[in-house]
């Protein structure tokens, strides 16, 4: 069971409080009307699924009700770093973090 | 016969406390501290189970986890009933009834035996595949007999008289395995300040150290464990936990200990406790201090009852006073085992002789054999052991290990029990449930604990350190390391002295070489619980089965209850030798939780029965109750369905239901609705956005109902809105959708347009619902309200403030029913009384409550859709002929316009939703028939749509249904097939899906 | 009429009012319970229950709420109180607000006011909630059979709230004293946690207060 | 290939067993294939036996990274069934049901097809609209299906708590009596024998790590032990598929998430069909061994640990337990997880790609097992002509770009 820091309740918590919403960053378009329907398709539908390095969006269903960003590694589980909506993440794919780093420290703090 | 085989002194029994039990209907005598194993070693009994492909007698090897054979049935009556329990992990109490699981009639006279020798030869590994294949239709008829072999022991019949639960644990330092590595580890820790839990599987800590001859401070080792269980106890934040099992280490330090509170005091427990429990532990970290299994040789009829682990033996003796024999022959490829010859020869009893595979050894221990007179012969092993149903002697032979062969003919040696030790395999299951590969080391023969990111340690016999004051400081470090990189001071202290002792290395050897070969030689056990010989392994190499998982998969080798902890090594390392590679290249298997097996009911914990899952009752819930209403699973709501009067069923109390509502009016319980207070500058906006249809212009005062889409443009939820101030919105969704609708509205305020000013928070069980409806419900109101109720005054999909029944009340005007109705909105703890006045004041209309299904009738008879039932998923607006209700020309492109116009959303011949109405008005149409146009067409038929609402009753006097169908919209006045089950088939017509006073004249009153 | 509707939804006159565990009848258990019990339980009904929300991270917000209702706005899990009034932070733009029943028109009204210009919502949800108190030797070990949350006083403190999973659902535990705890429960789910709190409780004994 | 029987089994005791032939042959990779399948599992290699065996296509290549038969075909709960409601999937899994009928007796492979019924438990008046229209569906699409009332349910079942007193009542079930259960491993092992026997070459512990392409179109594959030129390439990669379409340069409809399943301790038969539950939400059957096969639902995240969280077991043991309460003293053995690769439809891409020559076949999600004969056949014989095979034309990629979905989340009962 995954251990999650809330970047709004500024805890680790058990995954049990948390729903796990898919990739995250991905924008709805601005103009829906002018997207052809492989546009719309691709927004819907196609994601990165990525082994490895993994932004995705939670929410903090039992908690404080914020939906959250996570960076997690799709192989290990680990996660390397919590985020609030609006923010970019700080770890990401290219800059090939290593896969065993520890990315929080034992408050759950990034650093 | 009585404890025969029970040493005069010794152990860790208390002989003053006689236990009575019985074993397959026999009745025998142990001590309080024995376990099964040891008493019914101490009783003489030898076969406790029969084998489960060769049906061949299995006696106890082990005395711990790794037990293969000893595997029992175990309870007095038929809900106590326990499979598959180790003989060797069950403590004795008084009054245990234990039977053998395989064997017919009985496991000393089995006749599925005799078939094994005859038939064994034909059941290699895969048998299975190869046969039983014809005729085409016979695998259902050999499946039959096949599975009256299969399992161990057997599920009880009656239900589970016990509990269970779960407590959630969080520590610091979460130490595994009280041996001497975990004891030290747990004193460093504990002594840091840490929490600190301490689980062992064993009835009592101290692991290894509750049987070794060693010697601490001098002092006998179990006083010093005495002394450190004193000073843990005394300690706050240190829990321990005996007699729990560390099964499951999941990710992010998660782990979970089956803890068993009552299985040493009888089959069932005592009342008012739980049985087992499962602590969900989340651990800063964790110290695997979980030893090591020792790996027996693999030789011809290893199986033979009176083969045993040579540290087994150790364990019988020292910590039970039990002698498994009289005369024992030793068969080692390392120094360690030589204890177990010690203790016996220290017991008395006589040691025939060891065979030492390596050419000269000369550790402490040997030198101790040598000058106790013990004879050893070197570079031998035992190749085959004899006997039946009891070990009878030995057959010792040269051989050479590197080479594999035998060396001389060896000689056979009189004895009745054997011991063996091929050496240490630390215990990584733990270590290795993320997926972590164990790592082979050819210093100590065995697989440690790979590289992980978990945040953990790893202490002693798990890491190969075996010497026990290597293990105690190994420990005590690790336990100080854990504890400070978990946010805590450092510790020192000093540990007891150990003797010191020259040890000579091991030498490799799995399966001891037979002078006839593998395939040839007297079965030579790997697994003994899935009868896995060396040949069979052999066999699948041959066979092109090469890799390590292919190898298990094909053989079966580690599938058992004990998953392997005796055998799997062995058969990696026959595999690498028959393929010409070493261990390591060879690989494990996966490791998977759990360590040892778990009861289910305490992995359910109390989450079963009446508490499975909540239920979710509305503030007139007992009112329902009174009135006998029978309920509807919605979602976790339990809704009153109908409210039958004596003598009726379903259909009548609906049908009667109806008829009332239709004719003066009726109470519908509506609090389940999902209601959502919405307040904000940009509420209006906001839903605009989350609605196919337009709220820019709600007046306050006024109701609307709306449908939502998701991005797809199919229809998800449905409610009326209204608009309570300019800034100020009451949305209700479906029973089922509420919580799904609010974190809908969240996900897209927070992610996508958090610059609109609007919150949004649930007032579903803030708000009580009493839908009053039909004809008189103006005039039952009026007696219990101050509001105007004049339909000018108050009109259709507006809204009221005022009292009813002398409470505050929202009263909402709209109808799902097609009757004039008042949705009547109170504070909930008034509820009630509310109620109570209604149903007072609505005697005199013979005011009837109504169930969903009633509500369900007269909504289809207005063709209003029910979201989920007349839509799946694949229902767009227009699919619902409800275009009506879809606003194309709003500004901004809402939550479901881009999807409605996909290319295939756009077809016109979609299943669409109509009436239909059957042209026989006495035949029903089930929910769920199917539609064809061509009822000759044989199968496959083309299905053009099907039935998604039906009912017998209705007003207008015909069965009547709703339903979707291709391109339906535009066939109205066709036909319409739909094939029943029974061969008949029901005609129907596609009509408007308004059945009922299509103008509004009913409602609009 | 004003952007926003407030209602006054309590009766002027005396009316028959059921808390969400009326069905339970506490009151003819008081006393029925062990000796000694581990565990007691009462529920603090009729309360009124509002949630406020608003920018936690603008000043002219917080200093609203002081201005209204004399408390500091409450930081991530923090309860604070004064009198019969607590304020308890649900999210960074949530809070719950707990005065005694009958005063929720007047106190939304207060925050209201003092919060004129800003963007907040206020809403009454007094029916649809309870606060259960929990006190006694036991009531930590009850709560870890029900969450997995922390509830070690090393991470729990007096005065700390936190919203999280409890048995197969979700609620707020606050903690009021050294032995003190409240869950604030939904009317719905109300007969679950009594079912399950007396399950929970039963090998601590359960007294029941009323 | 020598063909197995009960006298060749006698003959082979005779000898210890010493002479027994290899299952399949360790081949050297040829440079180049008419057809390279990437991925090894059951899917993989019935796409290698179809493509040799009906349509004379031999100079065919299955590469594997691992071992044959070990992704997902190994550690399925092995539930085979074709009641779909759909009449796309219903005539998929339907194809699939009547290859599996013969499918022993096919490949010279116990399979161990046992067709001992599947049911799935109605709990509440909406699954039984659900289940009366997917059984009418079945019906008049050629499956064979009923409707069951809980005293029939409770009659065939025995102790399955139809009582009315559970959380969520019994209030019917339907059966597929066709529907059952077969060795997951043999399928795989039985087809890797027969295409080899026909001239396959089975290539493992070869991974794939890239796509050779010219002009547009696919020529062959990269591998960590060099490249292997094909004329067509077909990749049938579960729990891998992403990751594959990624190295082809292109994104796939779909996310991996870990699938858990569990087995107790063997015991004596005491549930001899399949039985599954939506809303309790569990299914259950028992293997020849008398290990209770127990499905355990999917975690909402993206994994590719083969490993889960903890609590969807501890749900799935509630579930059991409330449905079969007389289990609750039997024990849980081990747990596992697998990588389902899901669409958001439920329902499986068998496609053409951007890619010309490059076919992929994957997103089976929780139902890939039951179809691996269905899957296998129709996707070789689109391999074979370069067009996609009738019952594979609705999976196409491209329903999700013009809305053509097959949404069988409706009405997929438990997603297997």
């Amino acid at each position: 069971m995954l251990h999650i820091f809330c970047p709004h309740c500024g805890e680790l918590r058990s995954e049990e409080e948390f729903h796990a919403s898919g990739q995250a960053h991905i924008a709805r378009p601005l103009d829906p009307n002018s997207c052809t329907d492989e546009e719309w398709g691709t927004y819907m539908f196609f994601r990165d699924n990525l082994r490895g390095i993994h932004h995705e969006l939670w929410d903090h269903v039992a908690g404080c009700r914020q939906y959250f960003n996570v960076t997690r590694n799709t192989e290990t589980y680990e996660i390397l770093e919590t985020y609030k909506i609006g923010e970019q993440p700080k770890v990401t794919a290219r800059e090939n973090t290593p896969a065993t780093s520890a990315a929080v420290n034992e408050r759950g703090e990034n650093v | 016969m009585s404890q025969t085989y029970r040493l005069s002194s010794g152990g860790r029994v208390d002989r003053s406390k006689v236990l009575n039990f019985t074993f397959n209907g026999k009745s025998y005598q142990g001590y309080a501290g024995d376990s099964l194993a040891a008493a019914l070693l101490a009783n003489g009994v030898d076969i406790v189970g029969r084998s489960f492909k060769y049906s061949r007698p299995r006696g106890i090897i082990a005395s711990g986890t790794e037990e293969p054979n000893a595997i029992l049935q175990l309870g007095a009556t038929e809900a106590t009933q326990i499979p598959n329990v180790r003989a060797t992990q069950q403590p004795l109490y008084s009054g245990l009834v234990a039977t053998s699981t395989n064997g017919w009639p009985n496991v000393n006279t089995d006749v599925m035996g005799i078939l094994g020798k005859v038939g064994g030869s034909m059941m290699p590994p895969g048998f299975y595949y190869k046969t039983f294949m014809y005729p085409k239709s016979f695998w259902m008829t050999y499946e039959k007999y096949i599975r009256k072999a299969a399992g161990l022991g057997r599920s009880p019949l009656q239900n589970d008289p016990d509990s269970y639960d779960y407590m959630n644990q969080h520590c610091d330092v979460l130490i595994v395995g009280s041996g001497p590595a975990g004891l030290a580890a747990a004193l460093a820790a504990g002594r840091s300040g840490a929490r600190v839990i301490l689980a062992d599987e064993q009835e009592e800590f101290g692991g290894s150290l509750l049987d070794t001859r060693e010697t601490l401070d001098g002092k006998p080792a179990a006083d010093w464990v005495a002394s450190v269980i004193a000073e843990l106890q005394a300690m706050p934040e240190v829990t321990l936990l005996p007699r729990a099992t560390v099964n499951g280490y999941h990710d992010h330090n998660f782990l979970t200990i089956h803890e068993r509170l009552t299985d040493h005091l009888g089959d069932h427990a005592p009342l008012g406790q739980v049985r087992h429990r499962v602590h969900r532990v989340r651990a800063k970290r964790v110290v695997l201090a979980t030893g090591a299994h020792e790996r027996p040789l693999v030789y011809g009829n290893n199986d033979v009852p009176g083969n045993m682990l040579a540290g087994a033996i150790s364990v019988y003796v020292r910590r039970y006073g039990v002698a498994p024999g009289r005369k024992l022959v030793l068969s080692t490829n390392n120094d360690h085992a030589y204890r177990a010859a010690l203790d016996w020869h220290d017991a008395g009893l006589q040691v025939v002789a060891i065979a030492d595979a390596r050419h000269n050894p000369r550790g402490s221990l040997v030198e101790e054999a040598r000058a106790k007179g013990i004879r050893i012969l070197t570079s031998s092993a035992i190749i085959e052991s004899r006997g039946t149903k009891h070990v009878t002697g030995a057959r010792v032979a040269a051989i050479d290990t590197v080479a594999h062969k035998v060396t001389s003919p060896g000689e056979w040696l009189e004895c009745d029990l054997i011991g063996t030790s091929g050496g240490y395999s630390p215990i990584v299951h733990l270590a290795s449930h993320l997926g972590g590969r164990p790592v082979w080391r050819d210093d100590i023969l065995g697989f440690v604990p790979g590289d992980a990111p978990q945040k953990r340690v790893c202490v002693g016999g798990i890491n190969g350190v075996y010497a026990l004051g290597d293990a105690l400081a190994d420990g005590f470090e690790g336990g100080v390391r854990a504890a400070t990189e978990a946010g805590f001071q450092p510790t020192t202290g000093s540990l007891p002295k150990t003797v010191a002792r020259k040890e000579e290395a091991s030498v490799a050897l799995f399966q001891v070489p037979h002078d006839k070969g593998t395939a040839r030689a007297p079965k030579q056990f790997v697994d003994q619980q899935n009868d896995v010989t060396a040949a069979a392994i052999e066999l699948a190499t041959r066979e092109g089965f090469e890799s390590v998982e292919h190898v298990k998969r094909y053989t079966a080798l580690g599938f058992g209850t004990d998953q392997g902890k005796l055998g799997n090594i062995n058969g990696l390392a026959i595999a690498a030798r028959s393929m010409g590679i070493t261990i390591p290249q060879m690989g494990t298997t996966m490791f998977r939780p759990n360590y040892t097996p778990v009861t289910f009911g305490a992995v359910a914990g109390r989450h079963c029965g009446h508490i499975f899952e909540p239920v979710r009752f509305t503030a007139l819930h007992s009112w329902h109750l009174k009135n006998n209403a029978e309920f509807e699973d919605v979602g976790q709501w339990k809704r009153p369905w109908y409210f039958p009067k004596p003598g009726e069923d379903l259909h009548t109390a609906v049908e009667r239901e109806c008829k009332a509502v239709r004719a003066s009016v009726g109470l519908l319980d509506a609090s389940t609705l999902g209601k959502i207070d919405i307040q904000g500058p940009d509420a209006r906006e906001f839903l605009n956005r989350v609605y196919t249809n337009a709220w820019t212009k709600l007046d306050v005062g006024k109701a609307r109902y709306g449908l939502m889409c998701k991005e797809d443009g199919m229809v998800f939820d449905d409610g009326v809105t209204a608009c309570v101030a300019d800034n100020h919105f009451i949305m209700t969704t479906t029973t089922g959708g509420a919580a799904r609708v609010l974190q809908w509205l969240e996900l897209y305020h927070q992610t996508e347009w958090p610059e609109l000013k609007v919150y949004f928070t649930s007032v579903t069980d803030h708000w009580a619902t009493m839908t009053l409806s039909g004809p008189n419900s103006r005039k039952l109101l009026a007696e219990v309200t101050d509001i105007d109720l004049d339909k000018d005054a108050f009109p259709f999909m507006t809204w009221k403030e005022g009292n009813v029944g002398g409470v505050p009340a929202r009263v909402f005007r709209i109808s799902f029913t097609g009757e004039l109705s008042y949705e009547v909105n109170v504070q909930a703890n008034y509820a009630m009384g509310v109620l109570e006045k209604i149903v007072e004041a609505g005697k005199k209309y013979n005011l009837t409550p109504y169930g969903t299904e009633t509500m369900h009738v007269l909504r289809a008879e207005k063709g209003f859709i029910i979201v989920g039932q007349d839509t799946d998923g694949s229902m767009n607006p227009d699919d619902l002929n409800m275009s009506w209700c879809v606003g194309r020309n709003k500004p901004f492109s809402w939550i479901g316009l881009r999807g409605m116009n996909r290319e295939d959303c756009l077809r016109e011949d979609r299943k669409q939703l109509v009436g239909l109405k059957p042209v026989d008005p006495k035949k029903w149409l089930p929910e769920g028939a199917q539609l064809v146009n061509d009822p000759n067409q044989p199968i496959p038929m083309d299905m053009v749509g099907h039935v998604t609402s039906s009912y017998a009753f209705n007003s207008l006097g015909y069965s009547f249904a709703m339903g979707v169908v291709k391109g339906g919209l535009k066939r109205m006045g066709e036909r319409v097939y739909s094939p029943q089950a029974d061969g008949s088939v029901i005609e129907a017509e596609i009509v408007s899906s308004v059945f009922f006073d299509p103008k509004g004249e009913q409602q609009n009153v | 009429m004003s952007a926003i509707n407030v209602f006054e939804q309590n009766p002027s006159g005396n009316a028959r009012a059921e808390s969400p565990l009326h069905h339970a009848d506490l009151r003819s258990l008081v006393g029925k319970g062990r000796q000694n019990a581990g565990v007691t339980l009462r529920e603090h009904k009729f309360l009124g229950h509002l949630t406020l929300r608003g920018d936690g991270h603008d000043e002219a917000f917080a200093s609203a709420v002081q201005k209204a209702l004399g408390l500091e706005l409450p930081g991530a899990l923090q309860l604070v109180s004064s009198g019969d009034t607590s304020l308890q932070w649900v999210g960074p733009d949530e809070w719950l607000l707990i005065v005694p029943g009958g005063q929720e028109v007047e106190v939304e009204q207060k925050l209201r006011d003092a919060a004129a210009g800003l963007h907040i919502q206020v809403v009454n949800v007094s029916g649809g909630q309870s606060l259960l108190e929990l006190r006694g030797p036991n009531v930590r070990q009850v709560l870890m059979k029900s969450t997995s949350y922390d509830v070690h006083p090393n991470n729990f403190p007096v005065g700390k709230a936190v919203g999280t999973v409890f048995a197969k659902s979700q609620l707020v535990i606050r903690r009021t004293g050294e032995e003190t705890w409240e869950l604030v429960i939904r009317r719905s789910f109300s007969d679950y946690w009594w079912l399950w709190l007396q399950d929970a409780s039963a090998e601590y004994g359960l007294a029941i207060e009323a | 290939m020598k063909r197995y029987s009960g006298f060749g089994l006698f003959k082979h005791s005779l000898s210890h067993h010493e002479n027994w032939q290899r299952m399949w042959r360790t081949p050297t990779p040829k440079k180049v294939y008419d057809v390279v399948i990437v991925g090894g599992g059951g899917h993989g290699l019935a796409t290698a036996y179809y493509l040799a065996k009906e349509h004379g296509i031999t100079n065919v290549a299955v590469i594997e990274k691992g071992y044959l038969g070990g992704g997902n075909t190994a550690r399925n709960t092995t539930i085979v069934r074709s009641n779909y409601l759909w009449d796309e999937s219903a005539k998929l899994y339907e194809h699939a049901m009547k290859l599996w009928e013969g499918l022993s007796q096919d490949i010279n492979y116990n399979v161990m097809f046992s067709q001992r019924g599947v049911y799935n438990l109605c709990h509440t008046l909406q699954d039984i609209r659900d289940s009366e229209r997917r059984v009418n569906a079945n019906r008049l699409n050629g499956v064979d299906g009923e409707l069951l009332n809980t005293e029939q349910v409770a009659a065939e079942i025995p102790y399955l708590d139809c009582s009315k007193n559970t959380r969520y009542p019994i209030l019917g079930a339907t059966i597929q009596r066709r529907g059952g259960v077969a060795r997951h491993d043999a399928v795989a092992w039985g087809y890797a024998r027969a295409a080899d026997a026909l001239g396959v070459d089975l290539i493992q512990q070869t991974e794939v790590i890239g796509f050779r392409k010219e002009n547009g179109a696919v020529i062959g594959v990269e591998t960590n032990k060099g490249f292997i030129g094909a004329k067509r390439v077909g990749v049938v990669t579960a729990g891998n598929s992403g990751h594959m379409a990624r190295l082809a340069g292109f994104r796939l409809p779909l996310e991996s998430h870990p699938l858990q399943a569990l087995v107790s301790e063997p015991i004596k038969p005491i549930i001899d069909s399949v039985i599954m539950s939506n809303a309790v939400h569990g299914y259950i059957s028992q293997s020849d061994k008398g290990d209770l096969v127990i499905g355990a639902g999917i975690d909402s995240w993206v994994g590719y640990g083969q490993r889960g969280s903890y609590p969807i077991i501890e749900h799935t043991m509630q579930a059991i337990v409330e449905m079969f309460p007389i289990l609750s003293r039997v024990r849980m053995n081990r747990q596992w997880g697998g990588i389902v690769d899901t669409c958001p439809d439920a329902c499986p891409i068998i496609s053409k790609t951007p890619v010309k020559n490059l076919f992929f076949n994957c997103g089976w999600g929780t139902g890939g097992f039951k179809a691996t004969p269905g899957s296998g056949n129709v996707f070789a014989a689109s391999l074979a002509k370069g067009e996609m095979h009738p019952l594979a034309a609705p999976f196409s990629i491209d329903r999700f770009y013009n809305g053509a979905l097959i949404d069988e989340h409706g009405a997929a009962a438990v997603a297997h």
